[in-house]
């Protein structure tokens, strides 16, 4: 059990799992309409521990328990924010949401517009997302992509412990369901808590390393293997730029086409699958808003495009690597990788 | 099944459930024309020879409560309070319309009446109704949401999965099943293995009581009862409310599923010549012409009102995707 | 006839259950009518009697023609008057695939002899992505001459394309740099400023917005390049005889000026010692295969132009003056074709000719050396102990620091000035 | 040829080199590669364009007799093809 850490805006450390543990218990504190429901969410601790000793904390009912009923309890979660509360629902990983994609898709991000803007909805969805852990196909899918095509909902990807600790709050505050991706090898990483998430917003990508070179665009659990392959990068003279989108809907196209305008190349870094990523929406935008400043074709490093294998070897094989992201941004500067 | 005995009626009950149903009724013929002079597009789902159900259940409710319908919804938004005009409107397709003519038949909404509208993905309302009860379990605010939907959603796995959370959590919710014998074009005798739903819904320690749904008395003492039960902590309560369709589940069905004996049959208890009859002596001809005419007026209004109606400006096509003047 | 579904346009009267003069009510089957998909009850809304069918059984027609006249038994008539929409015609607009262009990338084929390089040239074939048949994999004569001629579209990113429109550049001519040798925005630009001109002198002041770009651009060339200046004091006497001989025999039109003899040896040498003939691009020095030689042009309104020679280290004197004599003329007419004014990998600065004794010029990026000649004037001149008077003429190089040091270009400066004691090897093209 | 049709041939020689040159104001003992900001190519072509127009080939020996204005024209009139 952690104690709470006194934040009296010293630079901390901490881990990814418990900033967004804190986020979790301020929001909780703070308004009595919050609530989080999920399997396994209360007496077990959260599937990866993000709530641990949160029941102990606010009592079972606002800390929820669910059999193992992905439509009910999501399709509970869009009735309950119709009814006044602040839900957060937990779906333990991606993979599982797959079974409440009709409430999500049909019910929670339509009902505004097709009421003609009567009945808004004030959810917030977390899961877990992505691979890199060997739990195989049905466990380490990266679908964030299919998300981002739905209008009516936002899709955000906390890829620092400032994200962690800071997107929660804004997400809770919009009026419509916002669903956050935590990466599942992220929980464990540790790193410096600024001030920075007390004024997080929900809207705008962020230069991660400046450069003037090429662009590196990524999101959520590929950000640590695009500053590497920065890092590799300038050791070969080329300055690369690191963005990391954080938010996938909408996307900030502003920040995106400011970047490229100024290095004239893009490398796209998504953990989806190539075909129809959220990586092939990104190079589509900077074709139309960017073409005239483009030296060579936007690349696009994904995950490649197999069901997960079990096995540690063919899964980083699988996986977006350094290696990949250095022989792309160098194709594009005109030195073949 | 629960039926009433024959207590006699007094007659201003008597008129507003007849004018209710005949409300209901004229309304979905003229729904019929409309639709074949193409005034109308899309699917349309007509609720004539069910009308008791509506009449019956909305009685049991108070404006504070939350009603979660489908697509055969037409008689639950008029008798809940959604004004004909706007229902009408609605399938013209105008900014009128109650859902700015977004929706259609299948998707009215009425925030003031608390109608959380149609839903087009069968069993697709019932998560949404035991997370409105949740709310208000939470709040601790003494309210019911009720719940319509067919037979046909008991198929779904969502009913299973919202049968036993509004159980488990002793959820305000009072579950209306609809059961009219098809899903479409699939007898339930071919879908489920117990057809008895109302059976099936005492498995997950909810009580369950079957109805007859062609007697609107019936149907109301048994909805004032449920309904009273759930808003007082009785947690969530099920109505097996069995009924049939007079006409196709839409305006495209040949019917090749049932046979036309078999509709003659169930409309010798059309709801409305059954409770007409339970009437007598105390409703007369004149009340009846009364409430035609009344009806009529409304109907004629509504299309009026329709046909005056303006198309939403084609920039307003993405308003609403997300709220408006957000943070 | 009715609309019976949300897909249906028309439909066909299968059978008629009423017939001519039959009383019907509201809600009486009158017909059945086939959907395309089945078929179906047709009902009437009125009551009243038929009048008269006005299609026939087996007749297909649209939603809402009238099929029957009704009579009502007390009022008159009333047919709903319907209007049913049109089915709007899909325009068929399948958009034609744009075709697709494989290019296959070959080996990098070794360029030796001048000879085969200026056919290459001449008939638009890169060589680099010719396979060499020669012995050592060289390009040969007949490689050449069974090449494909390169992609009539040669590369050029989108990005250089909108630069060159804007800056009346033929990108397709440049020298590209880019993936592939594509011709990206960097080429252009320095295509461009290329233009602008290599100030030496003051200038009387000129239009602004020469002015500024020649500003931007030096301060450029002085933040980018580590500039250094070495001079070498030439014996011209030899060149001074040769040209005299050269051009008794000519008529004026076809004389020679001594700047072609000091183009071509500077060409002649920049081929041979490393370091001084390319482009230094994103952070690296880049060799360019041939001598792509500019002209520091006097422009007479002001400003300068280099105008380049291409492969100019294989041409010989006389060539050189046909080449410099048309191209800078045209320069100073402005009649200069936008290819003559591709990317130089090297320049010359000839301003001497109008008396500055040395010039020490200014690089101008991306390029990474300049030569600048100043004027032939008669000096005193010792050799083998005796002192003599001769015509001289100082040669200068501007280096780039970060490619070349002062060694090498005095080994540079020494080529050219022995280039200058053999006038008459400058007749033919190097072996 | 007589000295205004030489000096006339100089001029419009002059005016296709230099034609922003005020040839008007041109003295005629006025050395022409400094006056005219001439250099080594132009007086060649001033020279391409005399021949061209009078068939007179100065030889390069004789250049510094038709520096000037007036040297040009004193050294066409003198050496004028036979009529």
């Amino acid at each position: 059990m952690t104690a709470v850490r006194e934040e009296a805006g010293a630079v901390d450390t901490t881990t990814y799992r418990d900033a967004m543990r804190d986020a979790l218990r301020d929001a909780l504190r703070d308004d009595e309409r919050v609530f989080l429901m999920g399997e396994d969410v209360g007496r077990y601790g959260g599937c990866f521990a993000v709530s641990m000793g949160l029941l102990e904390e606010f009592g079972p009912e606002r800390v929820r328990d669910t059999p193992l009923s992905e439509s009910a309890f999501v399709g509970a979660g869009i009735g309950a924010a119709l009814g006044g509360l602040r839900p957060i629902v937990e779906i333990m990983t991606v993979n599982f949401s797959l079974l409440a994609l009709d409430q999500i898709m049909n019910n929670a991000a339509t009902l505004l517009h097709m009421s003609g803007g009567q009945f808004n909805v004030p959810l917030v969805i977390r899961m877990t997302t992505g691979a890199g852990r060997q739990l195989a196909a049905q466990h380490s899918h990266s679908l964030e992509g299919w998300y981002t095509h739905i209008p009516g909902i936002k899709v955000l990807a906390p890829a620092t412990i400032d994200d962690a600790r800071g997107m929660l709050r804004p997400a809770l505050d919009d009026p419509d369901p916002v669903l956050i991706f935590e990466h599942g090898s992220l929980y464990n990483a540790s790193g410096p808590l600024t001030g920075e998430w007390r004024t997080c917003d929900i809207a705008h990508a962020a230069v991660r390393r400046p450069g003037d070179d090429v662009t590196l665009l990524t999101y959520g659990g590929t950000l640590g293997v695009t500053l590497d392959a920065a890092e590799a990068l300038a050791q070969h003279g080329i300055d690369a730029e690191v963005v990391d989108l954080r938010v996938l809907r909408p996307l900030d196209d502003a920040t995106i086409i400011d970047s490229v305008a100024r290095t004239h190349r893009a490398v796209v870094v998504d953990e989806g699958w190539r075909t129809l990523s959220l990586a092939a929406e990104v190079s589509a935008r900077i074709m139309e808003q960017a073409f005239w400043e483009l030296d060579a074709p936007v690349e696009r490093v994904c995950s490649a495009e197999v069901p997960m294998p079990y096995a540690r070897h063919l899964e980083q094989a699988a996986l977006p690597q350094p290696a990949a992201i250095v022989a792309a941004a160098r194709r594009t500067v005109g030195r073949d990788g | 099944m629960s039926t009433v005995t024959d207590a006699p009626v007094t007659r201003d009950h008597a008129l507003a459930l007849l004018r209710d149903m005949v409300r209901v009724r004229r309304f979905e013929e003229r729904c019929v024309e409309l639709y074949s002079e193409a005034r109308i597009r899309g699917f349309m789902h007509l609720y004539i020879g069910e009308e008791a159900i509506a009449t019956g259940v909305m009685r049991a409710l108070t404006p504070d409560d939350a009603v979660v319908a489908t697509y055969r919804e037409h008689g639950h938004a008029l008798l809940r309070g959604v004004a004909a005009r706007a229902v009408m409107a609605e399938m013209f397709g105008v900014v009128e319309g109650c859902s700015r003519g977004r929706g259609g038949s299948m998707h009215l909404f009425d925030a003031a009446t608390r109608f959380y509208g149609g839903n087009a993905i069968v069993g697709g309302g019932l998560p949404i109704a035991i997370g409105l009860a949740l709310a208000d379990r939470l709040a601790g605010r003494a309210r019911v949401t009720a719940c319509f939907f067919g037979e046909g959603a008991v198929a779904e796995g969502e009913f299973h999965e919202c049968m036993n959370l509004a159980a488990l959590w002793q959820l305000p919710v009072l579950f209306c099943c609809e059961n009219n014998l098809y899903a479409m074009g699939t007898a339930l005798s071919r879908s489920e293995s117990e057809t008895d739903v109302a059976l099936k819904a005492t498995s997950y320690e909810v009580p369950a009581w079957p109805v007859d749904g062609m007697d609107v008395l019936a149907v109301e003492s048994a909805a004032a009862r449920a309904a009273d039960a759930v808003r007082n902590g009785g947690g969530p309560h099920f109505l097996e409310l069995r009924t049939y369709r007079f006409r196709a589940h839409s305006m495209y069905d040949p019917e090749r599923y049932r046979s036309k004996d078999e509709v003659e049959e169930w409309k010798r208890r059309d709801p409305i010549a059954l409770f007409l009859a339970r009437c007598d002596g105390v409703v007369d001809e004149t009340d009846m012409t009364t409430i035609e005419e009344d009806v009529a007026a409304e109907i004629d209004d509504a299309i009026a009102f329709a046909d005056a109606g303006s198309p939403e400006p084609i920039e307003d096509l993405t308003r609403f995707v997300y709220s408006e003047g957000a943070a | 006839m009715p609309s019976l579904g949300a897909d249906m346009d028309a439909g066909t009267v299968v059978e008629w259950r009423v017939h001519p003069g039959d009383a019907v009510h509201r809600g009486d089957v009158v017909a059945v009518i086939d959907t395309d998909k089945s078929d179906i009850d047709a009902e009437v809304f009125e009551d009243g009697v038929i009048g008269e069918l006005l299609v026939g059984e087996g007749e297909k027609v649209p939603v809402g023609t009238p099929l029957a006249t009704i009579v009502a038994a007390s009022a008159a008539p009333a047919t709903p008057e319907v209007t049913a929409p049109p089915p709007a015609a899909v325009p068929d607009t399948t958009p034609e695939a744009p075709p697709r262009r494989s290019r296959a990338r070959g080996a990098r084929g070794r360029v030796v002899s001048p000879v085969v390089r200026r056919l290459a040239r001449a008939r638009g074939v890169d060589t680099t992505a010719l396979a060499g048949t020669g012995a050592g994999e060289v390009v040969t004569r007949h490689d050449v001459e069974v090449a494909r001629p390169r992609a009539l579209r040669p590369l050029v990113s989108p990005r250089a394309r909108a630069l060159a429109a804007r800056e009346a550049v033929d990108a397709a001519a440049l020298h590209g740099t880019g993936p592939n040798g594509a011709v990206i925005g960097a080429d252009v630009l320095s295509a461009r400023s290329a233009v602008e001109a290599v100030p030496t002198a003051p200038r009387p002041p000129r239009g602004d917005s020469m002015q500024q770009r020649i500003a931007s651009l030096m301060e450029r060339a002085n933040r980018e390049i580590p500039h250094y200046w070495v001079t070498r004091d030439i014996d011209f006497s030899r060149a001074s005889s040769w040209l005299s001989a050269y051009n008794a025999t000519r008529p004026p039109a076809e004389r020679c000026v001594a700047a072609a003899l000091l183009l071509t040896a500077t060409a002649r040498a920049a081929a041979a010692v490393a370091g001084f003939n390319g482009h230094y691009v994103d952070g690296a020095y880049r060799p360019a295969d041939s001598v792509e030689l500019g002209i520091v042009v006097v422009v007479r309104e002001g400003g300068l132009l280099v105008p380049v020679l291409h492969d100019a280290a294989t041409l010989t004197v006389a060539e050189t003056m046909a080449q410099m004599g048309d191209v800078v003329r045209r320069a100073r007419s402005g009649h200069l074709r936008s290819s003559e004014v591709a990317q130089p990998t090297i320049s010359v600065s000839n301003l001497g000719d109008q008396g500055a004794d040395e010039v020490l010029a200014v690089i101008y990026p991306p390029q990474v050396a300049l030569v600048g000649f100043g004027r032939v004037r008669e000096r005193p001149w010792a050799e083998g102990g005796l002192l003599g008077v001769r015509p001289v003429v100082t040669a200068s190089l501007a280096g780039d620091h970060r490619v070349s040091d002062g060694h090498q270009a005095s080994r540079l400066l020494a080529a050219i000035d022995d280039a200058l004691q053999h006038p008459e090897s400058l007749e033919e093209v190097t072996p | 040829m007589n000295p205004e049709q030489a000096a006339a041939a100089v001029r419009a020689v002059l005016a296709s080199i230099a034609p922003e040159a005020d040839l008007d104001a041109l003295g005629p003992d006025a050395q022409l590669q400094e006056e005219l900001d001439l250099d080594s190519m132009n007086f060649l072509d001033l020279m391409a364009g005399i021949h061209e127009r009078t068939g007179i080939d100065v030889p390069e020996r004789d250049y510094p007799l038709v520096a000037t204005l007036a040297g040009c024209i004193s050294y066409l009139c003198s050496h004028a093809p036979a009529a």
